[in-house]
């Protein structure tokens, strides 16, 4: 269990933590391979322009994984835009994953949105959005209507160290404080935000020492431990569902690839900085333990390596054929039902569409 | 029927919508143990209690991303902004969040939510408690924005945006919040979006306003019927979605158009509706379309009632338009 | 000098705090008293109408007049809607003030705000605003620019409990935290936002504890207690000028008065609170000091209330008399230079003036 | 005379008013040591250093809130924000403030600021990153707003916002930042505020215009020659103060306008021009006003070149008006 930010208020006692079950173990590495090499994929897909844009995950895999692996799947997931191993352990297939990625027509987000901002409301998972923060307070009124619907779930939302600067942190801590809302406050605290670091996004000593402004604890997990992490949100929800309140959560891992497939980390972080960090992998750092525990040999990791990318890449051929959206949907899902402004606009653009005059 | 304010007509449907779905709350700063500054929440939190008439810290950002939060989960929450000139911290909430939420989710996520807001002046409340701001709603697609002018259509509008699966802005004119009172039906009487109401009936020059813009255009309706020009005077009722049928009827029938908001006329509402006219009504229209609003300033104190739209300002552009052709 | 927040980052050395000079407490009482009387008045003109809104400060006469006395007259002031006393302290003569309350054409802001909302160049006292908190961002701003271009001031932003809530105050904190800004955060916690109780809108333990979250210190005073108000005031500002960076004061008063004209705190708050608050009455206690001290006597007390009640009388007599705004200044300072636009609007207006279709 | 593409002549015009006067500095989200996002501000850092161009922490409020700060101190801020899709959290701060302290202060402090940032479709950014909300700007009272559509006028126009003692918001059409490039005048040569430039002369029609779709209204224009109608394409340049004169010059001669931008139509920036020829230029027009623009729907992803006006489109509309009168 990592340390409690100092100053917390109620610091959660170490010793109640639960264990990550050793026979999950095997489990939760396939999900981390699965995260990464799909990463590593979507990073060439971009490159070839099979998908438009990306963002990458790596080196964040232990911190989310874990994280998914201790809540319940009623549990609701407000994601930022880098959550894929939150996704895959919620049991988003990939195939739907890529639709979203293309935007085809398998997307059930109807093609709306850049890649990486996927949404599954059967998965509890909330459909993302870019600008960063506002999934914070959202995930807070959602956990107040949980509690006031007598369900008893958490709901808990990702973001990183950048995000503690915009307004909906500030928003949704507070709320989240005031009407003590189940809500776990899962920051990754990747070390950037595209090219600022996080001194310089922040004087506070630790980003989870910021809960004791909204008066609940914060706790600082090593994120490339699946363990703790896995711990310290097992203590986050039992908090919140005992009544207790919310729990910021700042698991400590660092963004091994660029912000985006738009950025260019060269430009403003060394090669020595990133070496540090790969070296502290959290893939290389479970499989050790699996390896040393006798739950893995090298051998049946290469398997699962060569089966994984196979995988990936048949869904993505998969996905590729399958057609594209239909123009028309454009005008779908503004409101239940379009207006008849809407409907207008539609017809129009249904002329125009025939005609040849416009080219989706 | 009941005669009943406006504010008191927007209280009522509030209460009426509590005691029929359990899933409606109410959140906002004030709303609850004070019963909202215009006390338009009077009595809420004695009845439901504090988890559904709920007072929040005062971040505008925090009701509105609460709000949609519980909306996500399938609750129906109606947030107050205390007036709509603190609307804007939330504006990130609103227009990327709020107004986009179902489209971007390929219909997953609708926003079951009504924000409720006082707008507009007459209350010498200066900059900051006079704004009508409409046209940025108006211009997000996705939200719907309502305007009533009488206690019936308050009600009747209220119950309606409640019940509406989509996203709402509802702006409560707070200057004739008590000014104007009427009969109210009882009952769920619900008045449907997108249907403007015909003020006043004429045949010569059409008066389009909304809000507390209805009763100076209507007063200038009267005046313009003693020199012997027969206006019409229509209330929009709902801005988005927008009664265009009714609009263009009106023109074709009339061919003269004068336009009233108190907002500041670049960019405001009144455009949209001269745009629409000079596209599907051009072969209808006889003259100009003339916009009576405010100036393009921010909204001031002393001079308030300079500022404001007023009925000689109103029959002033309509004797120009029908002097005009 | 109040304690430190506990959980302070560096809490300023006690010891270091610097007296409020005695030959200047006689004075200090004075400005109280103005400020006291100018309310009294102010609420009875808003009864009768002579003027159209008004904003109370009882009870934070101290905090406010004690913080002005620490600053020199070349620090800027970022005010709320509340600060009176600061205004007095910083010698904006009461006619202008009073001017600014009718809107009359004595008003530098020529009419445009409500009352309270004023702002003098000249004072260094900027233009205040209603919505809450965004004065503290610019306040944060104006601290940089003075630092660049070399000047040896300080910025010292003013704002309430409910404040700590808005999203400036976050983003001004963060942004004074990592620039090293040399502002002064000046909270007064008053113990009401309009009707929620201070313990409603964080649960923080105290405001001054939110500095932790932006890696300055934050120091608690008794708002009440000139003295005290006085040295933490110089504390942070030396600290500022030391290049230090900021540091949060929380000033504990009472808002004795309604919110402003439009509030009923009968509403919402007890007659036993507010007895509780009134045993504490700033003006009472500084009255205290100055009786056992000698500086003060009984007889010169009640004639310094007499002349400074006719002082205000004869000044708003006179704002009474001064001419209203000229209606054609409603189109200038929208810009630098009117634009065509706006000319064309103005001439629209002097028309339907001249014709009196407009009645001002 | 140098070539230069719109992202290069942002930079050099930055660039130049830095050298030119130590009170302009530049701060915003990874503007610094990144150069920004689009490299607008590449190389500034370097030669400036971090105290004139700061890379800011995440949060729009904090950057247009110091940016008042230091403009009320005498300084003159250009502030980024790194896509016109994230100014909402700064909203408060630009309506509220920025648009209004001069006006409220009496004219005592002024806002010398510029909010740069780039906007528009057509990078494949969703709706996030493509977003055209330049009508919540230009129907706020006290901001100005321009939009170049040519290296020569990004200079020229950015050159004139900088030195301009009010808040301006200069919107950089981002799809054509490297498609364009042109000739532009060294040294400080400024485009006035409230010129539109006629891209194209014509007699027939006018396409009123700018940013990212003056390219396809050229286009269309040239389109339009081949089947013998002489369109004329207005650049509007600067939306707010508009030149008026002009746009209703160019109507007053052709009788026909045809008004295109990539932002919703309802209440977009094309309904007040629609308004202004409706009132001002009534009896020159010879058919009804058409609008080509993004539909009234978020901005959509895979559907991008389907919502974005088209020189095609703009044809059609055009085809269609010349047809009706
Ligand atoms: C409101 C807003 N402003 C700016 C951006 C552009 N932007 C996208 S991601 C990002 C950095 C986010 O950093 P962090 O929160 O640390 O998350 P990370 O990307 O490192 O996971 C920025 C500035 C945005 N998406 N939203
Ligand atoms: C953004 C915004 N939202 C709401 C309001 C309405 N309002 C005015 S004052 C106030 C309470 C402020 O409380 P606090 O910060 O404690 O200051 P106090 O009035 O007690 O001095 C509220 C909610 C406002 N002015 N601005
Ligand atoms: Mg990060
Ligand atoms: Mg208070």
């Amino acid at each position: 269990m990592g340390k409690a930010a100092d100053k917390s208020p109620e610091p959660p006692a170490p010793e109640a933590s639960p264990d990550l079950p050793a026979d999950d173990l095997p489990k939760v590495y396939r999900a981390m391979v699965l995260a990464r090499v799909m990463d590593e994929r979507c990073l060439t897909l971009q490159r070839q322009g099979r998908i438009g844009f990306y963002v990458p995950l790596q080196g964040q895999e232990a911190a989310q994984v874990g994280c998914a692996w201790a809540l319940d799947s009623e549990d609701w997931i407000f994601p930022a835009y880098r959550e894929l191993g939150v996704a895959l352990v919620r049991g988003v297939p990939v195939k739907l994953l890529l639709d979203q990625f293309i935007g085809n027509s398998g997307d059930v987000l109807k093609g709306r949105q850049m890649p990486n901002h996927y949404g599954y409301r059967e998965f509890r998972f909330v459909t993302a959005s870019s600008p960063v923060g506002t999934q914070i307070s959202q995930a807070v009124g959602a956990a107040m209507a949980a509690r006031w619907k007598g369900e008893e779930i958490v709901t808990v939302t990702f973001f990183g160290d950048g995000t503690t600067s915009s307004n909906d942190f500030h928003a949704g801590l507070n709320f989240a404080g005031v009407f003590k809302a189940p809500t776990i406050f899962f920051c990754q605290n990747n070390q950037w935000a595209i090219s600022l670091p996080r001194e310089r996004q922040t004087r506070s000593e630790t980003l989870a020492a910021k809960a004791v402004a909204y008066g609940f604890p914060g706790v600082v997990v090593d994120g490339t431990d699946v363990h703790a992490v896995y711990r310290a949100v097992r203590d986050a929800r039992d908090r919140a569902l005992a009544g207790d309140g919310p729990t910021l959560i700042e698991a400590q891992v660092y963004r091994l690839g660029p912000h985006s497939t738009s950025d260019d980390p060269r430009r403003y972080r060394t090669d020595a900085e990133l070496q540090k960090w790969k070296d502290k992998d959290p893939l290389a750092r479970l499989k050790h333990e699996l390896l040393t525990s006798g739950a893995l040999t090298e051998a049946d990791d290469a398997a699962l390596w060569e089966t994984t990318r196979k995988d990936v890449v048949a869904a993505f051929a998969s996905a590729e054929e399958t057609s594209p959206v239909d123009p028309l949907t454009l005008f779908d899902d503004v409101f239940a039902q379009r207006t008849p402004q809407l409907e207008a606009q539609r017809e129009e653009f249904a002329a125009l569409l025939k005609e040849g005059l416009i080219k989706p | 029927m009941t005669e009943l304010t406006i504010v008191q007509a927007i209280n009522r449907g509030l209460a009426d919508a509590m005691r029929a779905d359990p899933d409606v709350l109410v959140l906002g700063e004030d709303v609850g143990v004070n019963g909202g500054v215009f006390r338009a929440t009077e009595g809420l939190f004695k009845e439901f209690g504090g988890d559904r008439v709920i007072d929040t810290p005062l971040s505008e950002t925090g009701i509105v991303g609460a709000a949609i939060g519980m909306a996500l989960y399938g609750l129906k929450p109606v947030a107050e902004i205390q007036f709509l000139d603190f609307i804007y911290p939330a504006f990130d909430q609103i227009v990327s969040e709020l107004a986009k939420f179902r489209y971007r989710s390929g219909g997953q996520y609708p926003c079951h939510v009504v924000i409720r807001s006082p707008y507009g002046g007459g209350i010498k409340g200066g900059l900051y408690h006079s704004q009508s701001s409409e046209a940025y709603f108006a211009h997000t697609a996705g939200l719907k924005v309502v305007i009533p002018s009488t206690p019936a259509d308050a009600k009747g509008l209220l119950a309606t945006a409640i019940a509406d699966p989509d996203p709402v802005l509802f702006l409560e004119p707070k200057r004739i919040y008590r000014a104007v009172s009427g009969e109210v039906p009882d009952g769920d009487q619900r008045v449907p979006f997108g249907e403007a109401r015909i003020a006043r009936e004429g045949a010569d020059l059409t008066i389009f306003a909304y809000g507390a813009m209805i009763p100076p255009s209507v007063q200038a309706a009267e005046t313009l019927a003693a020199s012997g020009t027969n206006a019409e005077v229509v209330d929009l009722r709902t801005l988005v979605p927008l009664d265009e049928k009714a609009v263009l009827a009106s023109v074709e029938k009339t061919g003269r158009a004068v336009i009233v908001h108190e907002a500041p006329r670049f960019c405001g509402f009144g455009a949209e509706l001269a745009a629409i006219l000079a596209e599907k009504a051009f072969f209808s229209l006889k003259a100009p379309i003339q916009r009576v609003t405010g100036y393009d300033t921010p909204f001031p104190y002393a001079l308030e009632n300079a500022y404001l739209p007023n009925a000689e300002r109103i029959v002033h552009a309509a004797k120009a338009v029908v002097a005009a052709g």
